[in-house]
């Protein structure tokens, strides 16, 4: 996109266009996040992964929790849950066994996702329901005004680790993979092409993918994880390395004082809906097939 | 005329395949034609001898509970069944094994327990058994057999029953079984008889009125969920529910439905509400600690208004409780648990066709008026079997959805419009220029994030007032009165599993010449207030009897409605005591005469 | 004699500096030796310009709430200031920019707001903060300073406050200030004043009877947990509670106690149960969405008699609803939110000291009837400040354990054993000879699983019964009447923070010759049945105002002792209005005169 | 303990002795669970443990969730407190925060554990808390008569998955060595002194220990973990295997048909004692001490 030098009026009118489509996805709610809040990027890079992808906005469900990344729906246009804290994985794995025709996101703060969300990301991982899971992660609580989040690193003073925080932090890359996801990846909101274009493999990926973003919250985090902190400590997986190969997907997430960004893991494997399906057809193929089929889409067609 | 109600009980221990001949004796009657009630009381260990009682009711015509008294005492095990001698009638039996592989120190052998006007009938079990199938195993079945005989019942319905419980073991088995049953009835029918207790012909006009089936509570869940349509169900294992999950497994799928089994029941709910959003007719079942998991979610159905439907078989309780004793206690948390004015549908059966009408319904009305249905069962009702009757043809709207109408595409959607009924149009995923975001947050029309006082006032009333049309819901009974019409001198007031016992202490109490009537209220939120109101209005004394200690429907009502009544609170993990009602009636009634009389 | 009563707010935008200048004047206020009531409305965004308002009620005896009207409005706004000018009282003052940045359109402008009987007073609030800091970011404090002058308030105390307020920032900021403050200082000084708005002498008799100090309801909740000797603490942050974790991540290690701040909610009672078992003094603190996850655990503390004290500061609901609006509406979940019959503590202090005393008699009765404890509070109290005096002595028993006697060890340990009170003798892990396991099933004496129907009901009266004893608990006003005694035409009922509402309502029904009086409730659960019973039969009418939509303090109480009353139900999300309760105060007089007459 | 054929008097009546001992952790409640079912030889274990490292009765405190396998703690003669389906490890973290000088053990199966409770044990292992975790894992849910389970395999016929199971399993060893758990084993039922060994070594473990014991339900699993699958897939961890290396143990942990046993990872590092001990020291040097103790300990001690 660094194709500003060049006069080719076509290609800039061609650009405009692609422009206006990936707008197209923006409702008319203007974010409320603070100036310089890492989320911003994020929503460029989700707009135009959509764009790129040209999923249609109503065949678009976002699902999200509590927080400040947890407002991600109400900026855009397409069909939005904004749930409960925590609460995202559950309620976006229902919308899709609903209905296999949606493109299911769930987006959520670290927070909402491995503290109060933590019993919900084994399943929907091992389950490999289709869907892109992006957590901001910014290592702290922002909506609440700044408290130690499971992602906070040690020493990291705020409101209620007055004395610095002395719980070591959650690795959420190790976790993912530990459970089985089928994609896993990390961008960082500094970088927004390249987070653009791993938001843009990951929807792409049949399966569970999961997309950490690492996020400054400069409301709340001074001394942590900073643009200038990040912006010294990311490095790119290395070009060798072999996403197919979870032992060393596992051992780049060790890693964490140099967080390494692009695709850690995948893999395909069958997804929720390719579970059901079997057991759909081993049902049938037991009995004549009858038959009321899932109505919400024929509800959903009919329209 | 004939009126068949005969009472069987088999009572014994863990190992004694108690439970098993119950089973077969109901099926067998059911399959005779006779409507049959019939419930299972056996211990919470996987393991061990604890006592188990099967109680079967059968009758010609619909029952409403279990009576207070048996005809017929089979025990498999004296020790077990020596205290439930007494409950048995006068001029009633009582069966036992005269030949017991031991000699039995003096009263612990049934014979010495039995009353004076009970019928006493040795029966060598064992012994029998040891002859015919070479063990002492078949002892049930034996027993069982001698029932069929003494009572002149047909052998036929006895085989058929037995196969189809056993069709999956050996042929060995069906043998054994088949010459021990023989065995037994042989004995029963040479053995002399009184005629107090008769089987007369099972009515068949019945079978005309629809397609007549046995089945449990929970049994009719399902069949309520399959018959609305249900597409998606995410449940959790608990005890009294699971069957619900389980039987759904098998059937769902053969219809194009999807059920997940979920990590815990929050995610059970969240799926729910989930797939709710995206169009589904989705459901979840759970017991009294996973209903409490779930209130947070079910708030955010509530503010979101999305419809989900959650079955809620209780059990004792606080906390864990009793697993697999019954009780009506999840009742304020149905009602009330949730942060903020969270009023959602609660609706409670009081028998199994009840069950089947209330799943369905349920899913017509989460969907029409947007919100959560909690249908409220109870371990009593979800296990207990009965002959049921429904209707050939499959009552429940295939969807009741407000849609958007087509002319207002392009348009900006209010998905929270306000409308006269309170009830929004609606658009699903995947429709058309319908894209909106719903949120736990107080909003405006548009769905947008707005705490104004007017906005949260407006949105408050709109919520709570939409519900109040399931009042007049088609295709449902609300709430009933029955007995006396007019005014009466009590009136008792009940809900739940508990009101088969209220009928039949009604019953009773009229016949005693009491001047009394009774009133079931289903629908449990909203409150019919009215035809409560009515009823009052009627009744000199109310009484309200429940299965729980803090009077959950008697505040429930007395808040909405306040008066004086006397409520009879047991906890005992057991159906309610049919004479405790009766005795409460006879109390209320003497003082109301008296209290006439001055 | 010159009683001070004068009610100031300030009115702006997010970036105006509102906030800070209320918080400016009330700790001047209070330094002074004043009494203050103060609480702040601002939007829920981190960002944005939304409405700012701080009200300061400065008094010199006790008062309850905010007035209804301010006696000062100063805009830093005019556009957010315009809407509340009529709640300025006749001859009361506003306050506001006569020289602003930008000619503004007609109407927009407040002086053409200001209506006649009130007083204008323009500043060149901007002009000043310009002229002696070079920059308008000080207008609020110029206004600030032009109060004091105004009223003569001593320039000392505000300097204290700042200083104070700012003692982080820098000295340049410092002087800044100052200069400001004295710009503003001295303009009000020479205005012309009338003196309708008087400050007399602050009361000075108050410093002897105690500590006197100015906290929020939280901020009094962090001191009663320190005061009665907490222990540990677990939490999860929400509005409008975190700032109890905040302060106490601060304050409870200084005194050797623990904090963890959980994964989430479930996470933080359990913790919190878990330490009660283990004998620490244990509480947790959330709003509505957490206790709604809590509520299973709440079961089990119920269940296995496990001390826990819970603080709930009630926001705007249902679901995540209006996390910066307050409302009282889980009282229905706090009371009846459990599944079974869950019968626990819950109080709700009705103003900031009762906060303090609540929050440490919680832990006292936590312990004494091994229960969980449950604290509502909303943010409307969380937030508010208050002046209190605090008894120098402390007044939380230390330790309220009943223990084993020593003369037990050796016998069978009945953990669960029946007594005349229904609490049972309490050994914890690492006491010698007192071992047993503590479940959330029903069980016997020995807390071993049994589900018997008479262990079930005579445990279940145990756990109801015992708590009986906590409405005579020793130190806390359980309820309070105020006002006429004797029988009255309208009797108003009320809880929680709204009570202030209610008493001004009261004393300004008085004043107008209404036969009236008020009863506090404090402890919502057990319900004080005799002293509100006694009430009622005092009362021709009863009035129940309540921030929430389905009156669930009503329903409460209708419940429990059935009679009409008439229910003042509003979810504005900000205090109750007290021209509401007058409002209905009168028309039910009119009533109760005219049925009287008849 | 093979010692049977040595005809030593002495030797014989001090095994007595130390049997007797092991018998005092016991209590009379005699266990609920079905004949053979693998739950008896962990208790064994446990009172072995128990008595190898000569902890009072008094001192212990047993927690469990719901479930065949927390019935536990009423067979033993301790402190005991059975919980909530799922929510063993917070009410044990509140426990041991309320009282450190206590050995705390957590019991559940792999439902009560890696279904409902899977929120809480990334945090108990994180915060290293020190207490030692034992999960019975039949791979199926017992209590509840036989429905599948987070850990029961791919294919398991179920009363909940009467098409056979079609979620992916978790991996709970994986899991926890991504959750920087400091001590990570597993053990067999069916190698009861082997089982015994590990719990010692897990209770004597400073930190947060995990032991994952396979276990089978006898009365609802007749085809995938029965001991005579397991008897056959069940291998010794390499005797190189080297406890230190996390990569190693992760490596090893994925090998899930043959399940090794043994101690896959240990590490000392600071426990949640430790760590609230510093906030207590830096708290406090930021002002005089002040008097109010944990006055929990102070009465335990003092009666
Ligand atoms: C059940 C419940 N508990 C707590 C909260 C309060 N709460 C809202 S957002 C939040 C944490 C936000 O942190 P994170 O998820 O990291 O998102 P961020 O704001 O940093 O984007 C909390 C604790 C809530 N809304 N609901
Ligand atoms: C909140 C809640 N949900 C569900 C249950 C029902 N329940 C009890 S134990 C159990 C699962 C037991 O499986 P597991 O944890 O593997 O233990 P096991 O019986 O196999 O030892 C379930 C679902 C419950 N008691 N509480
Ligand atoms: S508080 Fe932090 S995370 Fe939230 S919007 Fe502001 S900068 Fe972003
Ligand atoms: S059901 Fe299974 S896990 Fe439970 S006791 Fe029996 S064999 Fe053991
Ligand atoms: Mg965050
Ligand atoms: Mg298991």
């Amino acid at each position: 996109m660094g194709s500003f030098n060049e006069p080719v009026y076509l290609e800039e009118k061609l650009r405009e266009v692609r422009e206006n489509g990936r707008l197209s996805y923006r409702s008319r709610s203007l974010p409320t996040w603070c100036p310089g809040c890492g989320y911003f990027s994020i929503v460029e890079g989700v707009t135009n992964a959509l764009n790129k992808l040209g999923i249609a906005n109503k065949d678009v469900a976002i699902v999200s929790g509590i927080g400040c990344a947890s407002r991600f729906p109400f900026f855009l246009n397409t069909y939005g849950f904004h749930t409960l804290h925590g609460r995202t994985l559950p309620v976006a794995t229902g919308i899709k066994v609903a209905n296999d025709a949606l493109t299911v996101m769930a987006i959520g703060g670290d927070g909402d996702a491995f503290a109060i969300g933590g019993a919900h990301i084994p399943h929907a991982a091992r389950r490999n329901v289709d869907m892109t899971y992006l957590v901001f992660d910014n290592g702290i609580y922002g909506l609440t005004k700044g408290q130690t989040s499971p992602t906070s690193v040690l020493g990291f003073k705020t409101s209620t680790s007055p004395y610095e925080n002395q719980d070591a932090p959650l690795n959420p890359l190790m976790m993912l993979l530990s459970y089985g996801a089928s994609w896993v990846g990390q961008a960082y909101a500094g970088q927004p092409h390249h987070l653009a274009d791993l938001i843009t493999q990951a929807l792409a990926h049949r399966g569970f993918s999961y997309l950490n973003v690492l996020s400054p919250c400069v409301t709340f985090d001074k001394t942590t994880r900073t643009y200038s902190n990040l912006n010294m400590q990311v490095r790119m997986l290395p070009n060798d390395h072999d996403s197919a190969d979870m032992m060393a997907a596992m051992a780049e997430a060790t890693r964490v004082g140099e967080p390494a960004l692009g695709v850690y893991f995948k893999a395909q494997r069958p997804t929720l809906a390719d579970a059901l399906n079997t057991i759909t057809s081993k049902a049938r193929s037991k009995e004549a097939p009858s038959q009321g089929a899932n109505t919400a889409k024929k509800r959903a067609a009919g329209r | 005329m004939n009126r068949t109600d005969v009472q069987v009980a088999f009572c014994g221990s863990a190992g004694d395949g108690t439970i098993a001949v119950g089973d077969i004796f109901k099926r067998a009657m059911a399959r005779a034609g006779y409507r049959v009630i019939a419930f299972d009381i056996y211990p919470p260990e996987i393991r061990g001898f604890g006592k188990c009682i099967a109680r079967v009711r059968v009758t010609a015509e619909q029952a409403y509970s279990l009576k207070r008294q048996s005809d017929v005492l089979v025990s498999l095990n004296d020790g077990h069944a020596i205290p439930h001698v007494p409950e048995v009638c006068d001029y009633g039996a009582v069966i036992y094994d005269n030949n017991p592989i031991a000699a039995l120190a003096e009263g612990r052998h049934i014979s010495g327990h039995i009353q004076p006007a009970q019928l006493p009938y040795g029966l060598p079990m064992r012994e029998l058994s040891e002859q015919v199938t070479g063990g002492a195993k078949s002892r049930n079945i034996v027993a069982l057999g001698y029932v069929a005989g003494v009572f002149g019942l047909p052998k036929e319905v006895f085989m058929a029953a037995m196969e189809e419980k056993f069709s999956r073991k050996s042929a060995t088995i069906a043998n054994t079984n088949s010459a021990a049953f023989d065995a037994g009835y042989e004995a029963g029918a040479t053995v002399f008889r009184l005629d107090f207790i008769t089987f007369g012909d099972p009515k068949p006009a019945a079978v005309d009125i629809g397609d007549v089936r046995m089945m449990t509570g929970n049994g009719a869940v399902v069949r309520g969920c399959l018959d609305a349509g249900m597409n998606t169900f995410f449940g959790y294992p608990i005890t009294p529910a699971t069957s619900i999950m389980e039987r759904l497994a098998v059937e769902l799928p053969k219809r194009g439905g999807r059920l997940v089994q979920t990590e815990d029941e929050i995610s059970a709910i969240s799926a729910t509400i989930g797939a709710g959003y995206a169009g589904s007719r989705s459901a979840t079942a759970t017991s009294g600690p996973g209903l409490a998991l779930m209130v947070e979610m079910l708030g955010l159905g509530v503010m979101a208004e999305v419809p989900s439907v959650i079955f809620c078989s209780q059990r004792g309780g606080p906390s864990t409780g009793m697993p697999t004793k019954t009780e009506q206690s999840d009742l304020h948390l149905a009602v009330y648990g949730g942060a903020g004015d969270a009023q959602r549908i609660v609706m409670a059966p009081t028998n199994v066709e009840g069950a089947w009408r209330c799943a369905g319904k349920a899913f017509e009305m989460a969907e029409k008026y947007q919100t959560p249905v909690i249908v409220l069962l109870d371990l009593y009702l979800s296990n207990r079997y009965e002959t049921v009757v429904l209707p050939r043809n499959n009552p429940f709207e295939a969807e009741s959805v407000k849609t958007r109408p087509l002319r207002d595409r392009g348009m900006p959607y209010e998905r929270f419009a306000f409308t006269d009924d309170g009830v929004s149009p609606r658009t699903i995923p995947g429709e058309e220029d319908g894209m909106h975001t719903v949120t736990g947050l107080e909003h405006n029309t548009l769905g947008r994030p707005n705490d104004q006082p007017e906005m949260h006032e407006r949105m408050s009333e709109k919520r709570h007032n939409k519900l109040l049309a399931a009042l007049d819901h088609p295709g449902i009974t609300i709430s009933k009165r029955f007995g006396q019409e007019g005014p009466v001198d009590v009136g008792i007031l009940g809900w739940g599993s508990t009101f088969g016992e209220i009928l039949e202490a009604m019953f009773l109490a009229q016949e005693e010449g009491i001047s009394c009537s009774a009133m079931k209220v289903v629908m449990l939120s909203p409150l019919p207030i009215e035809p409560i109101r009515a009823f009052f209005n009627d009744c000199r004394e109310v009484l309200i009897p429940e299965l729980n200690y803090e009077g959950q429907f008697a505040n429930l009502v007395t808040a909405a409605l306040p008066r004086a009544v006397t409520r009879l609170n047991r906890v005992p993990g057991i159906p309610m005591s049919v004479d405790d009602i009766l005795d409460q009636i006879r109390r209320l009634a003497a003082g109301a005469r008296a209290s006439a009389a001055e």
